[in-house]
């Protein structure tokens, strides 16, 4: 969590000052869900699709930062080349899909996966989870995958962060139902509701989710309510939550409220975590600098080929 | 006071809601928000419920359109990029598409599709769309390169009462500015000749108007003088303009930003020696972007799109044939 | 209910006999659901986009038979003028859009027809509805749809014909959820179960659904649980079938039930029905012959023109 | 005995689940029921767990097989009707056909497309979709048009390392005979000399190849020699073996059954004139369907796609050209 706002500030900073192109899309005040959900998945093991604001989560199930800095940075060491950049980045073979733009289309992705550790008899004990935003539930995409995944009885995990917009969109002209969590008894599935900015609540939450889904009861719906506590995009000031709703216990830092948690069951000191936070900052200082020496690729040494056998393009 | 590309449509827009209660924005967030590239910017205030925030649904989104043009109402909708229209594409094509024919029915929707590539927007944000709508028969594929056409093309698109893919490239939002909005007036389904020549004619349409027009001027230093035609919309595709212009030159470069398999540039190219045969002096060339996803880094993205220099390349190329 | 049955079937001998090209799909054993829901309905007012298995809510609605065999039979003076067949036809200008194939698209459709009526002040009092199978519900288009109706709070009426099977697919490879009403709550709807065999039952249900619309409660689902009585197309013996489903309740025909019902209730008598079926099989005689004596569609006379303004294509 | 081309379809994925464990179906009614077109007929008793009916769900039929090609597994996966394949349009174009450029791991699934018309099928049961697969990176687009090519095309495809568009066509199912079902062993990417003349070729791919020959035989009884190319794949579309032929002949007629804008017509054409504009004696010209949805009504439908009478008259227009 630390270690990915850390990182987050860091890459909010380069884009302002141009360093990065494109886009920067954090996870700021989602970090308590993602981190929760990482940390309960098994590197190696399990698959994970992250979607936008799952820097927390991909740190947790232990993705490497440079992976995050190279391909924010265009580096033509990162595993996405330079072809692909900011978020949309993944190590497939490693369990960890590389997100396309498209909303909702990882669902039926991760299943996949799933479905070929089914077949191959590997399937035992592992889990598959991605995230999905309050807006993308509304796409066919998202519908489509859980709907398949129930019925094959998937081993699946999907956290909808429900964040009370999409990009400036506000849930009430995104869905009717009171709660997504609302959704699942319609597709039989289980599912759990957390309050997003409770460390504790959504770790709770989401290992028991996480269990059942790994101990075949098929998938589960993990619905989080939280605020975004940053704009959509580095781009974006967010200016369209309402004040109230930044007042509320919704728009509580999940980071200051988890540290105050970890102090007070004595897990650590205000010290311990003022060390982290130094700690974060000098890996990401360095993963930042590594992936800043590094060259972009070169258009000149590109095959410009979109497919692995010769001649078929 | 000059004038954006992206004022334009929204220019457009504007007048079209005033002037017809029939024309309403469906569109994700272009409401309060204003859209992703505030195209829409204040509708919302002065028109209220003709301007309607759409959940992440692209495909009811054209579904709901369809439906409300058949009960007499012409939807503009936006497409927040033109690369999500892929979720819609059964809907735009099968669905707006075929109505006309199946049912004698016509269905004004306008599709605003923020199209082409930035540096930097990666594969899924910097797509062009108008070779595979205008594949399907029904659909008119509209291409502005101007700001005055973008005003003046999307007038007419939201008037006519088929449903028009419009696709404005996103990279002349900002960057394309003009003295004024108003245009020579040519109308939709004719294309315009940029800039006259005699040695080779470049047809193309979009953004690629202007890097066809930055080769030229580099050639002009040489003494070649090349034509640029634009096509302004793909469909219907004003062959005559273009074989006119062929006619002229005797040499013919189609360029096109899309991906190089099918599309606008080989319509072009077969359209013309199929009509045009006895008109060329030399092999007609086409110039399109990689074979590959658009890529995110800048350098890649430079080199996988035309450019002056590979335009300029490409004439050469063309001229010495 | 009647006319719709004795139609079909003489449709299913034309296409059996050869006389009609394609396909013939037909709605035996769900006429109870498809005529309740078009009795509901107010020609000229509402607006109705029925399905594959409409043919009696086509009837009740008041589609004119004429419609239906020229269709059918490929006449040039059907609605489709021998461009589209069978089921694929539509009066989009007296409320009855005309089908597309693909599955759970009218749903969004027949959605922007209230919305238009709504920004026209023209909605008050109005309902729009469409059916759908319990296969047609896995679809992303239902889903898009009927979460945007709830969002728009239209007064839509989405008819699932639970008939077990997606052509040769049974329920349990489709969704898995008891009784697909459970997903009303989570698209914020109301909704009504069914027993598409019951005719009272259903037309009961179906009125309140409708009514509940009218009144402005947003969007309502019926889902009926029934059994289609033939094969999804007549190419189709509906084999997989089980003879257990067959034989239970759900495999009673709604005709039978409804004419007893009827006859019980004192509305008519049996000699009365016979009667009706009398007339039906007249007036289906009169329109097939109609049909078959017109002709098909000129290929030398057509514009071959897909967009109505000249130049554009 | 003689095989058909839905024999031959059925008997690939045979062998290819017998003899690879990864191999493995997924579509509607596939499973008992055997598939709309009885394509997979017994296959679920013999691979049990490795035969998945699939939920009305094409996008996420795609986005599995995708996630299952990730992790090791070679899906087929069977469209209902090719023309379903727009709701999964975006899992196709932007999933799978992205994945292996980003990502550099290649997906190796297939999707079987029943394609083209047959007499009624109207609008939405009888559509080509080569043309819009193949104009997006990434995707291997393949159209058989022999008893033999679709057996050993379609084992070739599914042993592919990458994303393949397999596009069979439904007229040839049951209507193309053949005494075997071995071929001549050509591999995929290469296109056929079905027949040689040489007055005119023929470039085309699918059901056309055999209207294309029985043009070519009545012209034949008028002493005109007319070479018939089979692209067998439109991507790779081996450009080689159709230059070979347009420089024996000196004039091309480009057919497909697919819309008329753009497309494999468009593509061959464009690419002939590039590479072999001095070849040519005559415009290259071309014939697809009309620019109209597909009609229901079998008169309608029969002079919407090009058939021998209309393929005759378009030689003899090129004959004379
Ligand atoms: C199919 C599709 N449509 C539109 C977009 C553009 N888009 C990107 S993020 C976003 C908002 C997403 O909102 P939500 O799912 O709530 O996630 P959040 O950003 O709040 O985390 C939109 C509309 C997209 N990526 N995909
Ligand atoms: C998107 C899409 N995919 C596949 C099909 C092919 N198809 C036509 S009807 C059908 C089964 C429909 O089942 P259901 O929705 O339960 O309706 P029923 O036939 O039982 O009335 C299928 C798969 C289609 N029409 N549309
Ligand atoms: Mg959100
Ligand atoms: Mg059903």
């Amino acid at each position: 969590m630390l270690t990915a706002r850390t990182l987050e500030n860091k890459l909010s900073s380069l884009y302002k000052g141009g360093k990065i192109v494109g886009g920067v899309y954090l996870g700021t005040g989602q970090e308590a869900l993602s981190a929760s959900l990482g940390a309960s998945l098994i590197k190696g093991r399990d698959c994970f699709s992250p979607l936008i604001r799952d820097q927390a989560g991909r740190t947790a199930f232990g993705e490497d930062m440079l992976d995050a800095t190279r391909t924010h940075l265009g580096s033509a060491r990162g595993p996405m080349r330079g072809r692909d950049g900011n978020i949309h980045r993944g190590r497939p073979h490693q369990g960890m899909p590389a997100m396309i733009s498209h909303l909702g289309t990882a669902v039926s992705v991760i299943s996949g996966m799933l479905i070929a550790k089914r077949m191959k008899g590997e399937l035992d004990g592992i889990v598959g989870a991605t995230s999905i935003g309050d807006g993308a539930t509304s796409t066919g995409s998202f519908h489509e995958g859980l709907n398949m995944a129930a019925v094959e009885n998937l081993p699946l995990v999907v956290v909808i962060a429900d964040n009370q917009f999409a990009y400036s969109t506000p849930r009430n002209r995104q869905f009717a139902c009171e709660s997504l969590l609302e959704r699942a008894v319609g597709y039989g599935v289980g599912g759990v509701e957390v309050d997003g900015t409770d460390l504790k609540a959504t770790l709770a939450g989401m290992q028991q989710a996480v269990t059942s889904a790994r101990q075949g009861f098929g998938p589960q719906l993990v619905v989080a309510r939280l605020l975004r506590l940053c704009g959509h995009g580095e781009h974006d000031d967010a200016s369209y939550v309402p004040q109230e709703l930044r007042d509320s216990l919704m728009g509580r830092d999940c980071l200051e409220v988890g540290a105050s948690q970890i102090i007070e069951d004595g897990l650590a000191t205000a010290e311990d975590i003022e060390i982290w936070r130094k700690e974060a900052v000098e890996e990401v200082q360095e993963a930042v600098a590594t992936a800043q020496r590094e060259r972009g690729p070169d258009p000149y040494e590109e095959d410009w080929r979109a497919t692995s056998v010769e001649g078929m393009q | 006071m000059s004038v954006t590309y992206i004022d334009a449509i929204h220019q457009a827009q504007l007048e079209l809601l005033r002037e017809d209660k029939t024309v309403f924005l469906y569109g994700q967030d272009i409401g309060d928000f204003g859209g992703a590239f505030k195209a829409t910017k204040g509708f919302k205030e002065e028109f209220g419920p003709r301007v309607l925030d759409a959940p992440i649904s692209e495909d009811a989104m054209i579904g709901m359109a369809v439906g409300a043009a058949i009960n007499g109402m012409r939807p503009i909708v936006e497409m927040q990029f033109a690369d999500f229209s892929s979720v819609a594409f059964n809907q735009l094509v099968n669905q707006a598409g075929t109505h006309y024919y199946r049912t004698g029915i016509p269905i004004p929707i306008t599709v605003r599709m923020p199209c082409g590539g930035t540096p930097g927007s990666g594969p899924f944000h910097s797509q062009m769309v108008e070779s595979i709508y205008a594949h399907y028969p029904g659909l008119v594929v509209v291409t502005p390169a101007t700001v005055s056409d973008a005003y003046q093309l999307l007038k007419e698109s939201v008037q006519l009462d088929d449903p028009v893919i419009f696709c404005e490239h996103k990279f002349l939002y900002r960057w394309l500015k003009s003295a004024s909005i108003k245009g020579d007036g040519l109308p939709l389904g004719k294309a315009r000749l940029t800039r006259a020549g005699k040695h080779a004619t470049v047809v193309t349409y979009s953004a690629m108007v202007h890097e066809a027009v930055r080769a030229a001027d580099r050639l002009a230093e040489e003494g070649w003088e090349i034509e640029v035609v634009d096509l302004r919309s793909v469909k219907p595709l004003d062959i005559d303009t273009v074989l006119a212009s062929v006619a002229r030159t005797g040499r013919l470069l189609a360029l096109g930003e899309g991906f190089p398999w099918g599309g606008v540039t080989a319509e072009v190219v077969s359209r013309v020696v199929a009509e045009g045969f006895h008109l060329l002096d030399a092999p007609p060339l086409r110039l399109n972007a990689k074979d590959t996803p658009i890529p995110y880094h800048p350098d890649l993205w430079a080199a996988h799109r035309p450019t002056p220099e590979s335009i300029v390349e490409k004439l050469r190329e063309l001229l010495n044939l």
